[in-house]
């Protein structure tokens, strides 16, 4: 699927983040993938967070322009592309950054799920009155604004059947060990070109993560050299996670 | 001449496709029949290709790519290539330049890793402001040949010419294979096509035009891999379209020995695009039915010559 | 410049397709909304093509031919046309020759039927032993100057020199216009490809390849409506893969304000191919939504100027 | 559908007429036709006798390689192709020459047909011990080896619900006169090149024969000059009838 959309609305979520809402419900598996085009600026990957939405955080040009969307304004998407989650029994969502928006639509697709979520302060815990709602949310800032002072990790080990990681990677990385590797899966990401497969460019130990992933098994990841260690930049140049 | 190594099976990677050394060792260590992996084109110097969108595949069969040749500094691929293990399939290392001196500082870089050197004469991509390796070399006979002369002074291992189907191709092949070249690869890909999105009035890839892969190449490659076979009778490494192992029979028939595979591969996990390449190699193996491969490449031209005329 | 005559609605046949005069009546009986008709190329002499099979149809939205323009002479197609009756649409008479100075002949014969003669530059087919208009002249800059300045000499209706996507089309076309074309046409078959048939082993056209038409084609021929347009700002007709409404207006964002459709009526009834003509047409004034036409030729090169860089 | 087959039988039928049967059945509506691909050879309009088979009939240089394949021989075909004829009440089916063969299908699937079939001899009335199991046959030889002496068109009119005609053209512009033109159905004959609707080469006063045809109500076949009279050539060149 490839379309323009009219933007419908911008929801601000927080200084660094807003959730652009579109004329259209995408049918998706969570942890699928879509490719954002904004005409004539660029094409860049987002996971949906509601079937009309995507969370943006301001990362660079594409996503200051892309936050910046008003009413009226056209945004292509391209997708789903990629592996979601496969269903969860009341998994542990442990989210950082703007990696808690992706796990949303996992959120309400699971039963009885559970929360671990971190952020810098209290306005980075997206969405957290709707995943209270949903059940138990466990919450560290860097600020200690919210809940626990100090990093998501810190907060592992949680009861839980099965695990749902999504943020930066060197969070993921130092979540690993610490998840029992058979019920755990991890959202990577990687620098995307075509995001069908077929540059390699954004391969992780060779995983092309737009086609294998985004989501992989905590047993593949342990596998993964590369992963919370290099990723290649936009030329194939490597560069330090 | 110096002979292709024996790629076995006869399937590969096209270039650009899969690109580095650890997507093929996943693929290896996922059970893919290929014989041989060609890496993404190495250029000189680091460059980063156009910006997103870099593909746009519209209905049909028809792929568009702008990537524009994005490359680590050939050093950075030295230190790359120094990792590698594949276990048995061969290395083709792709090499390009602005050049043919930097044609041929790329290949003295990549020669000692690569079972066989395969130059990219026909890449339709650009950045904005460049001009493109077929506009610049790859449509121009001489030019191709004083490239292929250079690269062939930098290597002993085989050198395949890979070729634009948007050029004069017969007349580019001519002076290569007198500059030296071992093999044609036939050939890159088409156009280079436009796709406008009606509903912003953009044109939809970064780069503006891209070349056109998939099965809307295939008649045009096959008809290069089948003029280039009667004219040459040399060895052919064929892609475009290859999707299916009637695909890849029509190529040896027409003149291949070698079939690479590129846009088959979208939207395929490693999994799924290794049991194709199973797939593609079992089904040439049973229209073969015991026969050696080499028993029907170039078959079409035998029956053209031998069977009547257009009645 | 002579102004193309008003088609209205601008879509039209492409030449070689439908091919006679009695045939756009029926389609226009049938209420196919075509502007205009467009006729086989006309060539001097009397010459029946290839031999069938003519066209092959592999899956994926190409279809490849090798009719290899066949004519009645010019004479019994002066008797032809001076029987047709259509009601409103315009007559373009395509021409070809083996050198302008048949062109010449050929279009001072046709010139009092024709509302614009269309010089067909382009098509890659041929007969055994002959050379192809792309090849002897359509390839050729100057050549193809020099026929379109002894056609615009026999004619005072405007001249579409319609052009192969297999050629330098910017640089021929430029010396058309210097040579007093009125209009490009964007374009002819692609290629041409070829298809082979793995139980028998032969290639499946009797002329072996042919020109490639239908969407497979599209990307190419959007790109060259879209580089003629930059260059010329002149009227183009374009042809090429236009089977929807969507494909229609690519082509006019891109540049076109006349559109051919060819391959598109593959396999349809007269009265399913006039529907198909009805929809396209309905398609486009939707769009519009009230703009004249006019208002969106070529607007994608608008937008790029306008929108920002490659960011 | 475009397919290489293998010839599995050549059934002589008459001197000059024999059946090719090949390895596979073609789903067709009886009316549409194929076209037979012999590689190298050329490719030509034929209309299934049998879903795997085709009857033909030795005209020039095709036809007689088609007659003399033998079993093991390749045959391409592409199709079905055109339209066939629609659901006929009660038909009486009228043929000539080598037309005979292309009505068995129509036979075969019609109700209570019969049969009007004209030839030069005993020998070209195909199918005749067959046809006269379906329903009442009527037939008319030039040379009077079989039934009426003399030609097709003396035996009309008949009696019957509908009528499907199919021989040479000739005959059954003769024909055209005789019958109920909201009843009846033609299948005409012209020289084909793509087959497809494309090159306007097998114009009936304008209708494609291989798209809007072959079979044409009589209603739409009295309206067309040409019938009986012109018909293009492979140039294009028109020639009489
Ligand atoms: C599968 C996936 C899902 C994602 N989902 C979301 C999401 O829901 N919300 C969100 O805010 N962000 C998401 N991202 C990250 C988002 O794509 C980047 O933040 C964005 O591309 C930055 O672009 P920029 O031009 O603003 O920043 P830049 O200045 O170009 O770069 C900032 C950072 O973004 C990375 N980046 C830039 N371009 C790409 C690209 N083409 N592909 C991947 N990374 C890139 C760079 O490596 C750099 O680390 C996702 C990334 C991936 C791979
Ligand atoms: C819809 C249709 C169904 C047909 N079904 C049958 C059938 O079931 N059995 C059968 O015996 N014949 C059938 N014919 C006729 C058959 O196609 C011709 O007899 C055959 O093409 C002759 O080819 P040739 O090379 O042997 O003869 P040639 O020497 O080439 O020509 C002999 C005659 O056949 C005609 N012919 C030649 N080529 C073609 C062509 N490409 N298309 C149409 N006519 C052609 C010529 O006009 C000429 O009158 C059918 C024709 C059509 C149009
Ligand atoms: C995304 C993409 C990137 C490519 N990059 C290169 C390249 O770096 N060097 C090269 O010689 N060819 C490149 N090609 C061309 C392919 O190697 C191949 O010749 C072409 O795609 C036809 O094969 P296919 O139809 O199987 O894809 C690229 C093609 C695609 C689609
Ligand atoms: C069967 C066939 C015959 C053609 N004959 C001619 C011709 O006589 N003269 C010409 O200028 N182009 C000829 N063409 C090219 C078409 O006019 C047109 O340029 C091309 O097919 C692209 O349009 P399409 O994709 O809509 O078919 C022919 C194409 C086909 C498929
Ligand atoms: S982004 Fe191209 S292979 Fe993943
Ligand atoms: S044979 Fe080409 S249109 Fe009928």
């Amino acid at each position: 699927m490839r379309s323009v959309f009219k933007v419908v609305e911008n929801r601000r979520e927080s200084e660094w983040t807003h959730t652009i809402f579109f004329d259209a419900e995408i049918e998706s598996q969570p942890g699928q993938f879509m490719m954002v085009w904004l005409p004539r600026l660029g094409e860049k990957p987002f996971t949906l967070s509601y079937p009309n939405a995507v969370t943006v955080k301001k990362a660079g040009a594409f996503t200051e322009n892309l936050a910046a969307l008003a009413p009226g304004d056209e945004i292509g998407l391209r997708g789903p592309l990629g592996q979601g989650y496969p269903p969860l029994k009341k998994p542990a969502l442990i989210g950082g950054g703007v990696g808690i928006a992706e796990l949303r639509l996992l959120a309400l697709a699971s039963e009885e799920p559970s929360f671990v979520l971190g952020g810098r302060t209290a306005d980075e815990i997206l969405f957290y009155e709707e995943f209270r709602e949903l059940g138990p949310v466990h919450v560290a800032t860097e600020d200690g604004a919210l809940g626990h002072k100090g990093l998501v990790t810190e907060l592992l080990p949680v009861e839980a059947d099965s695990y749902a990681v999504c943020g930066p990677e060197r969070m993921m990385a130092a979540c690993l060990p610490k998840l029992p590797a058979e019920r755990t899966y991890f959202a990577i990401e990687r620098y995307m070109k075509c995001a069908v497969g077929l540059c390699g460019q954004c391969t992780c130990s060779g995983w092309r993560v737009c086609t294998d992933g985004p989501i992989f098994p905590a047993a593949a990841v342990a596998q993964m050299d590369d992963f919370g260690k290099r990723r290649r930049s936009k030329s194939g140049k490597w560069e330090t996670i | 001449m110096i002979p292709l190594p024996r790629i076995d099976p006869p399937l590969i990677n096209a270039s650009g496709i899969l690109s580095y050394p650890e997507v093929f060792t996943a693929f290896e260590s996922a059970g893919a029949c290929l014989g041989g992996y060609v890496t993404k084109s190495v250029g000189p110097r680091e460059k980063p290709g156009n910006d997103n969108p870099v593909v746009v595949y519209p209905p049909d069969g028809a792929v568009l790519n702008s990537l524009a040749l994005p490359t680590q500094s050939a050093e950075d691929w030295e230190r790359d290539l120094e990792e590698i293990k594949l276990k048995k399939a061969k290395l083709i290392v792709s090499v390009y330049g602005g050049d043919s001196l930097e044609f041929a500082e790329v290949t003295g870089r990549m020669s000692r890793f690569s079972d066989a050197i395969e130059v990219n004469l026909g890449c339709p991509n650009k950045e904005p402001g460049e001009q493109t390796i077929m506009e610049s070399i790859g449509q121009n006979p001489a030019l191709s040949a004083e490239v292929i002369e250079r690269v062939r002074g930098e290597t002993d291992k085989p050198v395949i010419a890979k070729l634009s189907p948007n050029s004069d191709y017969l007349a580019v092949a001519e002076s290569c294979m007198n500059a030296g070249a071992d093999a044609l690869g036939c050939g890159n890909t088409l156009g280079p096509g436009l796709a406008v999105d009606i509903r912003s009035r953009a044109a939809i890839l970064a780069g503006t035009t891209g070349g056109i892969s998939g099965p809307a190449l295939k008649p045009v490659n096959l008809r290069m891999t089948y003029e280039a076979y009667a004219r040459f009778r040399c060895p052919i490494v064929a892609y475009g379209g290859i999707e299916t192992w009637e695909d890849a029979v029509e190529y040896i028939l027409a003149g291949a020995s070698v079939l690479g595979i590129g846009t088959a591969f979208m939207r395929k996990s490693t999994h799924e695009a290794a049991a194709l390449t199973r797939e593609i190699w079992e089904g040439i193996q049973e229209y073969l039915d015991g026969e050696p491969m080499s028993a029907i490449i170039g078959a079409a031209h035998r029956s053209a010559e031998g069977g009547g005329s257009h009645a």
